[in-house]
């Protein structure tokens, strides 16, 4: 109809793709940062307008209610990380740990990151799906290494190899969905257009989509980060770049995980599957109580969040994996908070290791009273991300312990204990840290703060007064979820 | 011509299966690298056949691929690098072979009995062939866990991803989009290999995997 | 006054402390935040008050924030109102001494946002009408509070104090979450009105109910989830400590009323068993441990576990009438319960306030440096003596009347029908008996080492009278002990609409009585009277003064002390705390500590000098704890191998989970 | 009218066991020096005691504070108080409900928290050892008088004294187990509470063994002369408690005309005889027990007291 106004899908992947290519070309690092938030922003710009205008839905395109809140969310917190990148790779140029090359370099692949995900999450084809994933993987991978540092190469490394046999897997599986979808809705591409997978989905063989899943949820497991398959999480996190640390936790364990529930949805759909929620309920407990755990011994402080990232993707899994409208909607509401909180925490994290000089969490003390805006920034962190009142995820940590207690007292045994653990651990580190007589340099840190203002705000306010309209979303998209 | 048809495919997945097993077999850098190039000429066979078969020319693509690149560029390449490594006399298997031989067999014996709980009605070539297609995965998946070395870790990967375009391929009429995904995985995962070949070249004077797992980021 | 007023004001103390954020670095700021929290605090305690008095129906109101789909339920009936009561009369008294004594503060910015925080969170605790809107404020406050304890966070005790504290309030919280849970039901009915209309099935409610003790008992400071407060409660500000001790435990308390008299419906008769067993060990404990103590705020810590204790006596033996249908007997010790619930708010915070006077006049805590200070601050000596006469139970301060009322409701238990109740009454007696006797021991040791003697260090020589802010705040709860010892009829009948809402009954009208006596049952069987006492005390003590000094003699002379004839001896060689509390701890310690002295005497010409060592254990955190803490750590260091594999290991783990789910799926019917 | 009787009963009672009080322990002593055939002091010592004290200057040490002036006032008061509303020859005394036996108990342990804090104000070693033994006992025997008290008020349904010596005297009584065992109870804090042997002994001055001696060392003239009244009160006090809970015969109920409260003065005099003589056999015959053995000996109070209020909840009849 109107055909001058570009459709949001289009631009929210066409302005990225265009951006990486540009970026890859344009020297001076100041220019190309700019030109990073300029691109994010407008991708945000696009992503909103699909709220008023969604497009029709293709063989290859999907807009519904559930990947929009996702997308949404990807975009702005892309954009907050690129505000946040620009004053963070100054830095690291000014201490030469980074080279003019290699930011040209790094910010060509945060756009083409960015691509991918966005494209993984439009996507109405499940191919497309992985290959979007899958490039998104590999353009991580490429940064983690970027320091090339052997302990940054070490991590790339090992996030190469499981990452690519979790694709492997993944793959497979979606080999698997289309044998099984092939006798119902024919050859040819149908095979492969989620809505039309989702239509039929009763009549397909039980047997195929079992094993279908499991390939899947191996898979694309890995890219959560669910244990045991969390090998890379952590050290890619703690050997990377920081806004990439940030954008790992925040936006891309999401896209596996949105992943992980279309293929859910589909099982949930056929009667004579098994059902896909304990398995990912019984993944999100281990990850939980085995992160929990984990924390304890950390003394990388990038790490030791990296590692809270792995306990959260596990409450999240479990919230979907046991269903209910209350935990569907715990699950929605937890991953958003998640997404703010956790990259908000490695904005600070970022700033506390540039003006410390250290990652290392002993060599952190008194951070309150060298820099109060960081040092308090972070206890607000570890209290929002602890699940602790007023923030956000005080309501979804209040919706899934009380109804699966309700639902499944001995469910919640485990949950109860492994929240109770990871507590301890991060309230132990943080006394260290932002108490105490303080230690290391005392220069001022100079660089905005309004990233990490921005997500906390918004979880704040998501723990006191969550929008109506939101509400009536996340609801329509729980009982989506069923 | 229909039984024809269905011999020979189920011969050359069966083929391939037992070319994993030999693969499995080697312990010497320079026959794995061979017996690789041996398993992609019988993968671009199956799935030539599969092309002609279902009448589907794409598919020649595919096959002309696995020939090109997995039986010729990379086995050179790779060839150049343990050359230039001078690791061409490692032996490098965990354990010794027997156990593993058996485990593979158990692999195969797994994934057929999972894959044949699939109601029969799917027709009987995709039913095969996924069943093949699984074991070759799984020996692929199993070659990585027992081997210690980089290259030989990357040609377990590779194998691997012969197993996905076998099955890839047996799926009848499975949209373009898979084949180009694959191969481009398959290249995009190469140059990325290659890179970090190099880059732990300036690091190291190994590639044994083993040297990078030394680090362990310390205590951290 | 409406809810709404409540709320209002509970909405300003949280911009309060927005606005403390903003302006801390002014001068100005100290002065401003007390005073406006004290104008809102007085402003919520009249309104409780009036409610309480006019027995005034109910106030509901819902906001359109928090738990979307159940609103921020809140509702003022009469037990909030009497609790709302407490804490804002507590709150006043804390505010008006931070107005004397915040100007000291050496870093205000750690506590002026977050001292109207804390009581905004544990007001809305107290209105909350659902359960995500209870357990929020809880938390909040809880939050705040620990804030407050980290606010003179270099000393290292401090941090630990500070960790220990929020990991357990985290525990409680736990607890009460999966209480809440529980009641609220699959559906997710958080708000109390739908609670209270479905009703819990038996055996979940006893879950409920234990529960609701670890999680209401871990704030309280109930044994043996106690031992974070007596770390905490000191590390504190002064009147931050007085808060904590004197208030938050009450909020507490009210949470667990809350729950298990209104929430859970109707109680089995086995109840009241669990809740008084631990009331009256806490108590014991507590006030034991306050005994070993040296430390003046740490003693008061533990004196709260002590009172904390009794109170959940009272109510457990309020549950065990209710259950049985003794409705009337049930009054009287839910009133007792509650009454010694607002004495101890008044007198605790009266000490604390005298303990922070003393550390502020001179800057110690520990009483074996202190002494002689009742002669160099004569004022603070005298309100801190009449708040340590009214916590030991003696008439005719307040404290005795609520003891009082306590033992009368034991005295009725033996028409309790059950045979485990009949045993068990009579020994809960027996122990609060002995807990009285103890803390009156235990607070001669506190006035008579810190403020009798003669100083034992220069600090305490150079000791001069605190500013008379703080002295005023200090007379004005004096005096409330006073009072509500001497006219207990009047706080019994202003508690009626509270018992009647826990009970179904009341206490008989105390006003009507001849002379303002209180009679629970009948004049004949049991009747007291304060003020009677309070008067012939005075008149016979003035009588004999005027007597002896009109008739004998009324000369004075000053003289160096007699001492059996030993010449002015060394202030060293006075009694020391722990001297003192040596004889107790011979007859109690051996079981309650498993103390034992070693005395290591040198033969009859040796010359080296004779040892005497102590040691004590605390059990509870030695069986209870130490096992937990010592789990999670072996957990931790076994797991934390797992970050240290190769790459192939961790490969292989992702096969061996493959491998797993398809023998699963093989296997699968 | 009845006002004005009970009102007269009232004072004649205050004033009764003021003036009764140092003639019994006078009796006490005297009668414990014939038992050691000592001559002894003569029976009204103790007033002539009262007398020149009060009339001598108070020496205050230099360290006192106002509290150590302001203490044996009060003590006193407390415990003429606490006296005054024990029954001792005639019940229904006027202002019996303003205190029960639990409050009258509580009376005291104020009078013996301030004398411990006085003993400590000026700050010599001796007060303090006075000061925490005598805490010690405390801690012992009131829990031990409070189960004593409930058993009582069990059997008699009440707290209030004047209604337990009516139901005593009335023939619901009958002979019982806990009440025996009420009585040994009482008599042991008895004991205990008067600093009598084998706990405490009143006449040394001996350092290390005093406890109530060692907290009013310091004491000297119209102080001193309070305190002595004050401890002489507290053993009428206990004498009329335990002759009105356990020996009521002979007390006159109220209402009742002046033969019946003659007749009650008479036996309470005789009660007080007895008990005087009972006190001072039992003094000479027993030793007193070393600090640390005490505990033991008001334990068994305790448990006694603890005994019969079990008795009571198990069985009404007991």
């Amino acid at each position: 109809m109107n055909a001058f106004v570009p459709d949001g899908v289009a631009l929210i992947l066409a302005i990225p793709a265009a951006t990486a290519a540009i970026l890859a070309l344009t020297p001076g690092y100041r220019l190309s940062a700019r030109l990073n938030v300029l691109s994010a922003f407008l991708t945000l710009m696009a992503a909103l307008s699909l709220f008023v205008r969604k497009p029709e839905t293709g063989p290859y395109i999907l807009v519904d209610d559930l990947n929009i809140v996702f997308i949404v969310l990807n975009t702005f917190v892309a954009f907050t990380t690129s505000v946040f990148s620009a004053s963070y790779i100054a830095h690291e140029l000014e201490i030469g740990r980074l080279t003019p090359v290699q930011l040209r370099f790094y910010h060509a692949m945060y756009q083409l990151l960015l691509f991918g995900m966005n494209l993984a999450l439009v996507a109405n084809n499940i191919g497309l799906m992985w290959v979007a994933i899958e490039m998104a993987t590999l353009t991580t991978v490429l940064m983690v290494g970027v320091y090339r540092t052997p302990e940054a190469i070490e991590a790339a490394w090992k996030y190469f190899i499981l990452g690519s046999v979790g694709i492997a897997l993944a793959l497979f599986g979606t080999i698997l969905v289309y044998m099984a979808a092939r006798p119902v809705v024919g050859e040819g591409l149908d095979g492969m257009v989620w809505t039309v997978l989702i239509a039929h989905v009763a009549a397909f063989d039980p047997a195929q989509l079992n094993l279908a899943f499991v390939f899947l949820m191996l898979g694309y497991g890995t890219k959560v980060g669910l244990a045991p398959l969390h090998a890379w999480l952590p050290d890619a996190h703690a050997e990377g770049p920081t806004p990439i640390s940030a954008v790992l936790s925040g936006l891309l364990l999401n896209v596996a995980l949105y992943a992980v529930l279309r293929f859910k949805l589909l099982l949930d759909g056929n009667s004579g599957a098994i059902a896909p929620g304990p398995l990912m309920a019984i993944l999100g407990l281990v990850s939980l109580v085995f992160a929990a755990f984990m924390l304890y011994r950390r003394r990388d402080i990038k790490r030791m969040f990296a590692y809270s990232s792995i306990e959260h993707m596990g409450i999240i899994a479990f919230a979907f994996g046991i269903g209910g409208p209350l935990a569907n909607f715990a699950g929605l509401l937890h991953m958003i908070m998640h997404s703010l909180t956790k990259s908000a925490i490695f904005f600070t994290v970022g700033h506390i290791s540039q003006v410390k000089g250290t990652q290392k969490i002993a060599d952190i003390r008194g951070l309150t009273v060298t820099h109060p805006m960081l040092g308090w920034g972070l206890v607000i962190g570890v209290f929002a991300i602890a699940g602790l009142p007023p923030f956000g995820m005080f309501m979804s940590e209040f919706l899934v312990v009380s109804s699966t207690f309700a639902r499944a007292p001995w469910l919640a045994i485990p949950l109860v204990g492994g929240l109770l653990v990871a507590f301890g651990a991060l309230l132990l580190r943080l006394h260290g840290m932002a108490f105490g007589e303080p230690s290391g340099d005392v220069a001022p840190v100079k660089a905005s703060s309004l990233p990490i203002a921005a997500h906390f705000g918004l979880v704040l306010m998501a723990g006191i007064w969550l929008p109506p309209p939101l509400v009536a979303w996340f609801q329509h998209v729980a009982s989506l979820l069923r | 011509m229909k039984g024809l048809s269905f011999d020979l495919a189920h011969l050359l997945a069966g083929g391939l299966v037992l070319v994993s097993f030999m693969l499995l077999y080697q312990n010497r850098l320079y026959s794995l690298l061979n017996v690789f190039a041996l398993q992609a000429v019988v993968l671009a066979l199956s799935v030539a056949w599969q092309a002609y078969v279902q009448g589907a020319p794409h598919l020649y693509v595919t096959a002309a691929i696995a020939i090109v690149f997995k039986a010729m560029v990379i086995p050179i390449a790779l060839h150049r690098i343990i050359a230039r490594l001078g690791i061409h006399r490692e032996v490098e298997i965990v354990g010794s072979l027997g156990p593993t031989m058996i485990a593979g067999m158990g692999l195969v014996a797994l994934s057929m009995v999972v894959m044949l709980r699939v109601t029969a009605d799917a027709d009987p070539l995709a039913r095969e062939d996924l069943a093949f297609a699984l074991s070759v995965v799984m020996l692929g998946l199993l070659m990585m866990v027992t081997r210690r070395n980089a290259v030989s870790q990357v040609v377990g990967f590779m194998s691997l991803e012969n197993g996905l375009i076998l099955a890839a391929t047996g799926a009848k009429g499975m949209p373009l989009v898979v084949e180009i995904s694959v191969a481009f995985s398959v290249l995009v995962a190469f140059i990325v290999i290659g890179v970090f070949l190099f880059r732990i070249r300036e690091r190291f004077d190994t590639v044994d995997v083993q040297a990078l797992d030394q680090f362990q980021g310390g205590r951290r | 006054m409406p809810i709404a007023l409540f709320l209002a004001c509970d909405a300003s103390l949280l911009v309060l402390a927005v606005c403390a954020v903003v302006l801390h670095r002014r001068p100005v700021a100290t002065t401003l935040i007390y005073g406006v929290a004290l104008a809102l605090c007085l402003a919520q305690l009249a309104g409780a008050l009036i409610h309480l008095v006019a027995d005034a129906a109910p106030g509901v109101i819902v906001l359109p924030i928090g738990l979307p789909w159940v609103g921020a339920n809140f509702r003022l009936d009469a037990l909030s109102a009497f609790f709302l009561g407490v804490i804002n009369l507590g709150a006043a008294a804390a505010s008006l001494y931070g107005l004397g004594a915040g100007r000291r503060e050496p870093e205000p910015q750690r506590v002026l946002p977050f001292f109207p925080a804390f009581l905004a969170g544990m007001n809305l605790v107290l209105l909350a009408d659902d359960a995500f809107t209870f357990l929020a404020s809880w938390e909040f406050m809880s939050l705040a509070s620990w804030a407050l304890v980290m606010a003179h966070h270099r000393e290292r005790d401090n941090a630990r104090a500070g960790y220990v504290y929020i990991v357990m309030a985290s525990v409680g919280t736990m607890a009460l979450l999966l209480a809440f849970g529980l009641l609220a039901g699959p559906a997710g009915g958080y708000a109390f009105a739908a609670i209270r209309a479905s009703g819990v099935a038996p055996g979940l409610a006893a879950l409920v109910l234990g529960l609701a003790l670890i999680g209401a008992g871990s704030k309280a400071g109930l044994a043996p989830l106690h031992i974070w407060l007596p770390l905490a409660h000191p590390a504190a500000p002064s009147h931050v400590s007085a808060l904590m001790s004197g208030v938050m435990t009450k909020v507490a308390v009210y949470g667990f009323i809350r729950i298990v008299f209104d929430l859970l419906g109707p109680a089995a008769w086995w109840w009241g068993v669990p809740v008084m067993v631990l009331g009256a060990a806490t108590a014991v404990l507590g006030v034991l441990h306050a005994l070993m103590q040296t430390d003046l705020k740490r003693v008061l810590a533990y004196s709260t576990i002590e009172n904390v204790g009794l109170i959940f006596a009272g109510l457990g033996l309020a549950l065990a009438f209710k259950a049985n249908g003794f409705v009337a007997a049930a009054a009287l010790a839910a009133t007792a319960a509650l009454f010694h619930a607002l004495n101890h708010a008044i007198f605790k915070s009266l000490l604390f306030f005298g303990a922070g006077a003393v550390l502020t006049s001179t800057g110690e805590r520990g009483m074996e440096r202190l002494g002689g200070l009742l002669n160099r601050m004569p004022a603070t000596g005298l309100f801190v003596l009449v708040g340590c006469a009214a916590i030991s139970a003696l008439p005719p301060l307040n404290g005795f009347a609520s003891d009082w009322l306590l033992l009368q409701s034991i005295l009725l238990s033996p028409q309790l029908p059950q045979w485990a109740l009949k045993i068990l009454a009579p020994a809960i007696g027996a122990m609060l008996a002995l807990a009285a006797a103890l803390a009156a021991a235990c607070f001669v040791r506190f006035f008579g080492i810190a403020f009798l003697g003669r100083p034992r260090s220069p600090a305490a020589e150079a000791a001069r009278e605190v500013d008379p802010t703080i002295i005023a705040v200090m007379g004005a709860l004096a005096s409330l002990c006073l009072l509500a010892g001497i006219l207990p009829a009047f706080v019994i009948d202003a508690l009626a609409p509270v018992v009647r809402g826990l009970t179904g009954a009341q206490m008989p009208w105390q006003g009507g009585i001849a002379w303002l006596s209180i009679a629970p049952i009948a004049e004949s069987r049991s009747s007291y009277n304060g003020l009677l006492v309070f008067l012939f005390i005075t008149a016979s003590a003035s009588l004999a003064a005027f007597a002896i000094h009109r008739i004998a003699s009324n000369k004075l002379r000053r003289a160096p002390a007699w001492d059996c004839g030993y010449p002015d001896a060394n202030p060293a060689t006075q009694y020391t705390a722990e001297s003192f509390g040596q004889p107790i701890r011979r007859v109690f310690g051996a079981f309650a500590f498993r103390a034992h002295e070693r005395v290591d005497m040198p033969a009859p010409g040796e010359m080296r000098p004779a040892h005497l060592s102590v040691a004590m254990h605390d059990l509870v955190w030695e069986f209870l704890y130490l096992p937990v803490i010592r789990a999670v750590e072996f957990l931790a260091q076994r797991l934390n191998y797992l970050q240290f594999l190769t790459i192939r290991q961790y490969l292989s783990v992702v096969f061996g989970a493959l491998v797993s789910l398809l023998l699963v799926l093989a296997s699968w019917p | 009218m009845a006002l004005i009787g009970a009102l007269s009963v009232e004072i004649s009672q205050m004033l009764l066991v003021l003036l009764l009080a140092p003639l019994l322990t006078g009796f006490v002593r005297k009668a414990k020096a014939r038992l050691l055939r000592r001559q002894g002091p003569p029976l009204l010592q103790p007033y002539r005691d009262l007398i020149r004290l009060a009339r001598k200057e108070a020496v205050v040490a230099h360290s006192a504070s106002w509290l150590f002036r302001f203490v044996p006032y009060l003590v006193f008061a407390a415990t003429w108080v606490a006296a005054a509303l024990v029954p001792t020859f005639a019940t229904g005394l006027l202002f019996s409900w303003s205190a029960d036996l639990i409050a009258i108990i509580a009376l005291l342990g104020s009078a013996r928290f301030f004398l411990a804090l006085a003993g400590m104000d000026v700050g010599t070693s001796f007060g303090g050892i006075g000061s925490s033994r005598e805490a010690m006992f405390a801690t012992l025997a009131e829990p031990a008088m409070i189960m004593i008290v409930f058993t009582l008020a069990l059997v008699a349904g009440s707290t209030q004294l004047s209604t337990m010596a009516g139901f005593m005297t009335s023939p619901a009584v009958g002979l019982r187990v806990s009440l025996g065992m009420a009585l040994i109870a009482l008599v042991i804090v008895a004991l205990a509470e008067n600093g009598r042997i084998p706990v405490d002994n009143p006449a040394t001055h001996l350092e290390l063994t005093m406890v109530h001696e060692a907290m009013v060392l310091e004491y000297s003239g119209r102080h001193l002369a309070l305190i002595e009244l004050a401890s002489w009160l507290k053993l009428l006090l206990y004498v009329s408690l335990i002759s009105c809970v356990f020996a009521p015969w002979g007390i006159a109920h109220e209402g009742k005309g002046l033969t019946a409260h003659a007749i009650g003065v008479l036996a309470y005099f005789g009660k007080l005889a007895v008990a005087g003589l009972l006190l001072a056999l039992f003094e000479t015959t027993i030793a007193k027990m070393r600090v640390f053995r005490v505990p033991d000996f008001v334990g068994v109070a305790l448990m006694l007291g603890f005994l019969a209020v079990l008795l009571r909840f198990v069985s009404g009849s007991l």
